[in-house]
């Protein structure tokens, strides 16, 4: 079973809607769910096999496109398979309330979104990643517009117009490489990416860091984020700040990795992320909207991701994949809880969390948000601890102290909110949960609690991507060797 | 013979560019795109390449000039 | 600050910090202008010799790098669906412009022309400079003729939806056989000797992929140009 | 003076130049226009010269196009063909981009009768 089955079997699916949809009105809603859980177990039969392998497209590398299975690589894979399988199980219970007008559009996008983020994970050519990251892009963008409202449209343009920007940046740094080194493939360019000069190997870096610095949301150019997140439905929000962020930031830092090996920028990239942080965590403290609380906050993890991943180290980059597991389900729980609340309350304003009037909702909300704070029983603890454990072990005592006033200020508005859950005030009319929003909720919430407790489940494996993800040599070696 | 007709066409797309992105009227600025498109099939053409010239001449100048002129066209042409 | 002077200073600084830009990467980019540089085309070439085909690019195309061909046709696919959710509003809009009769005649005279050009430069795409994408948007740019020309003109949604879909179930379905058969997606399993180097069925699967890429390029072309002229009120 | 203009360092020098000052062009727009089709030409206009910077930097002056034509058999002193393909892709790429964005800006237009980046409020902060 070859890993190019999680791009053919969502393209096959969406160029066949036409017939599926004759099947009946349920038909390609289904049969999505049911193809996402193939390639959910598809992953994890990968994973558990898998020794690092190389997989041919249509001719060998050097010359040809490659997909490469490693620990890494296959972490993301399985995360955001079951992530998007988890989101169609959430959408099927929440179909009878909020339907989206004509769903197969949706569905496509969806398994799309899917096929390019696992596109962008797994390719070994740097121009297949800009063709996935073009797909991936429009993807998000039809989703954030989908409920062609005059806020979602604008939110869509936004987001069109910064990811066209981006595109363009991604272009010129790809022409400058096959100008200067001679061929797209991943491997060779990193071996001949040390014998550039050094003002061209600078200029390449700076549009890559342009480039994916839109998509990663990093300080100066995130300034659209947030408006895509109040724009676009929650539902849709859960797959931004879920999968497609961390698609991106796995993509940067493999490339980063590969080509400047000796961290030459890794100081500034670290500062970089722990100002991002900062500010996000500022502008988070006084918003009342929902919705733009939680992009700042989705906004202050992505940044502690980037700042982790940017140490270079393999601690750091353990504590990173813990963090990008933990906030992307805490944010896939919040997202879910806040699309049920936005239908019945109508309102996005903190407030409403005071008169939630579900304790089954305020339980779930409140584990993801002290799993969001880093509380130790929680998975999000074990992360932020090796990351700041590495910080201190680098010397990195500045970005340590901003990073930790950051995570206070964080807090500090977390705290409000969770204060709000425990509040008795009156109610608002009862919200009715079904019982397979329910098996979603207490799945991901076990889930985080699990990983709190017992982290030495997944730490050895994390640990063995996190060495495989900083091991250029022997990714060269595997494909140029080949 | 070659590199004379490389800078002439370069020169003339630099000015028929800045003339269509400082235009008021937005019909002059997407004709004046027009012109951009159909100075850079002929480059890609002088730089031998003809796969590439026939795909901006086909989709970069002419279905995207399409597209801008159905855009002026639902948007009012006052605009 | 009157508008005129703020006009004037956005202008002027968005000026400055371009040309800040652009000299630094200027200058950069001046100073080592690469000499020729043993690319991979070179390989390429060697290896599209073996191929069969006359026209290097789009053995490079449709097979070296069949798999960003591939992803190409998904973003198409995909901008085609979200421009068809957008401009797909339920009132159709009358084009009032009663089109002239100069134009009905020649849009008759040219159609059939346009379309034989379209259709010859996809099926010779591995022969000569041209192929799917470049043929199917020449096909589309017949269709948007006929749309201008008669106002009553629809194109047949129901057989051109069928025609997508057939396009692309058959390209991903010749890249599954590739996989299956020679264990590689996208894999070139026909026999695509040299002796028939310039004749028409040369190259194995590639002009047959060219071929549907033509076909799927050109149907969803003409259902993206239709919702651009035809949906939407007037204003 | 045409035989100084035909040597290949020269030819390379002046397309450098020339398309970055198209891109920077584009730049312009980017930071100074507020209509929106100016923006999407902007950033046509400058995926258009990074394209022209990309194939007038890798092409032969003396090698032919990478096609068999009127007699050429072999495969020898032709231009890379790599480029030509990876431009072709990002060529309809960009149009699909431009077509997506010119159906959010038209419906956007219709709902709230704006087309100035500056007047897009719906998103007050």
């Amino acid at each position: 079973m070859s890993s190019v089955l999680f791009v053919a079997l969502p393209l096959l699916f969406g160029f066949a809607t036409p017939i599926l949809s004759r099947v009946g009105k349920n038909g390609v809603v289904y049969s999505s769910t049911l193809m996402q859980m193939f390639l959910l177990y598809l992953s994890f039969s990968l994973l558990s096999s898998s020794s690092s392998h190389v997989e041919i497209i249509s001719i060998a590398p050097p010359l040809g496109i490659s997909f490469i299975l490693n620990k890494a690589s296959l972490f993301f894979v399985a995360l955001f398979t079951f992530l998007i399988t988890i989101f169609s199980l959430y959408y099927i219970s929440h179909r009878k309330i909020d339907a989206y007008e004509n769903e197969t559009k949706f569905f496509i996008l969806l398994n799309m979104l899917l096929a390019s983020s696992i596109g962008l994970v797994l390719s070994s050519d740097i121009f297949n990643i800009y063709v996935f990251f073009e797909i991936a892009g429009i993807s998000a963008y039809i989703l954030s517009a989908y409920k062609k409202t005059p806020s979602a449209l604008e939110a869509g343009l936004k987001y069109l117009l910064t990811g066209a920007v981006a595109s363009v940046f991604l272009i010129f740094a790809i022409a400058l490489i096959y100008i200067n080194i001679g061929s797209l493939n991943l491997a060779v360019i990193s071996q001949n990416f040390e014998t550039l000069p050094q003002n061209i190997k600078v200029l390449i870096s700076i549009l890559l860091l342009i480039g994916f610095g839109f998509k990663v949301e990093i300080f100066p150019l995130n300034f659209w984020v947030t408006d895509v997140y109040q724009g676009s439905t929650s539902l849709v929000n859960a797959l931004f700040s879920g999968i497609v962020v961390k698609a991106y930031l796995f993509v940067f830092f493999h490339l980063l990795y590969l080509f400047l090996p000796s961290g030459e920028f890794s100081v500034f990239l670290i500062y970089l992320g722990a100002m991002s942080m900062l500010v996000a965590e500022i502008a988070g403290l006084k918003q009342s909207n929902l919705k733009r609380l939680f992009a700042y906050s989705s906004l202050g993890q992505v940044a502690l991701i980037f700042t982790a991943f940017a140490m270079g180290n393999s601690d750091a980059i353990q504590g990173a994949l813990f963090i990008v597991f933990a906030h992307s389900v805490a944010k896939m729980i919040i997202f879910f809880a806040l699309t049920s609340i936005e239908k019945e309350y109508k309102s996005f304003d903190i407030k409403v969390l005071k008169e939630l009037n579900s304790p089954f909702l305020r339980a779930i909300m409140l584990i993801a948000m002290l799993s969001l704070l880093g509380i130790p029983v929680f998975a999000g603890f074990v992360g932020k601890f090796l990351v700041l454990k590495a910080l201190v072990v680098d010397g990195m005592l500045t970005a340590l102290v901003i990073i930790v006033f950051a995570s206070l200020l964080e807090s500090i508005y977390y705290f409000k909110l969770a204060g709000f859950m425990f509040s008795k005030g009156e109610k608002k009319e009862v919200l009715t949960v079904s019982f397979t929003q329910k098996f979603v909720f207490t799945l991901l919430a076990l889930l985080l609690i699990i990983v709190g407790i017992a982290p030495f489940l997944i730490s050895s494996f994390l640990h063995e991507a996190s060495t495989i993800m900083l091991d250029s040599k022997s990714y060269i070696d595997m494909l140029v060797g080949v | 013979m070659m590199g004379f007709i490389i800078l002439s066409i370069f020169i003339g797309i630099i000015i028929v560019a800045f003339a269509s992105i400082t235009q008021k009227k937005i019909a002059d600025s997407i004709i004046l795109f027009m012109g951009v498109g159909l100075g850079s099939v002929i480059l890609f053409f002088t730089f031998k390449a003809p796969d590439v010239a026939l795909t901006e001449a086909v989709i970069g100048t002419g279905i995207s000039s399409l597209i801008f002129l159905m855009a002026l066209k639902h948007l009012g042409v006052k605009a | 600050m009157s508008l005129k002077r703020e006009l004037l200073t956005s202008t002027l600084s968005g000026f400055a910090l371009s040309a800040v830009l652009v000299l630094t990467i200027l200058n950069i980019l001046l100073q080592n202008i690469p000499d020729a540089i043993t690319s991979a085309g070179d390989e390429l070439l060697k290896l599209n010799a073996t191929e069969g085909v006359a026209n290097a690019v789009t053995t490079v195309v449709v097979y070296f790098r069949g798999f960003d061909t591939l992803g190409e046709i998904a973003v198409l696919f995909i901008a085609s669906l979200g421009i068809s959710l957008m401009l797909h509003s339920n009132t159709q809009c009358e084009i009032k412009a009663e089109s002239n009769f100069m134009l009905k005649t020649a849009s008759k005279i040219l159609f059939p022309i346009i379309m034989l050009f379209g259709i010859y430069v996809m099926i010779y795409g591995h022969l000569s400079p041209g192929g799917g994408f470049q043929g199917g948007v020449i096909i589309a740019s017949g269709v948007l003729l006929l749309l201008i020309s008669d106002k009553n003109f629809e194109v047949p949604h129901a057989m051109i939806v069928a025609l997508e879909a057939f396009a692309g179930v058959s390209y991903v379905l010749i890249g599954l056989i590739g996989l299956l058969v020679l264990d590689k997606f996208l894999g070139n399993f026909l026999p695509s000797d040299i002796s028939n180097m310039g004749l028409l069925f040369s190259g194995g699967i590639i002009p047959i992929i060219y071929i549907i890429v033509g076909i799927k390029v050109g149907s969803e072309m003409s259902l993206i140009v239709q919702n651009l002229i035809k949906r939407g009120e007037n204003v | 003076m045409f035989e100084y203009l035909n040597q290949p360092e020269v030819i390379k020098t002046i397309v450098t130049i020339g398309s970055m000052t198209l891109f920077f062009i584009g730049l312009f727009g980017l930071l100074t226009q507020k209509h929106l089709i100016k923006f999407f030409i902007s950033i046509t206009i400058m995926e258009t010269s990074l394209f022209l910077l990309f194939i007038g930097l890798t092409f032969k002056k003396d090698f032919i196009a990478p096609i068999l034509t009127n007699g050429q058999t072999t495969f020898s002193n032709m231009n890379d063909p790599i480029p030509h393909a990876m431009i072709l892709t990002a060529i309809v790429i960009g149009m699909a981009v431009l077509a997506l964005g010119v159906s959010f800006a038209i419906e956007y237009y219709k709902l709230t009768g704006k087309t100035n980046i500056d007047e897009m409020t719906e998103l007050r902060h």
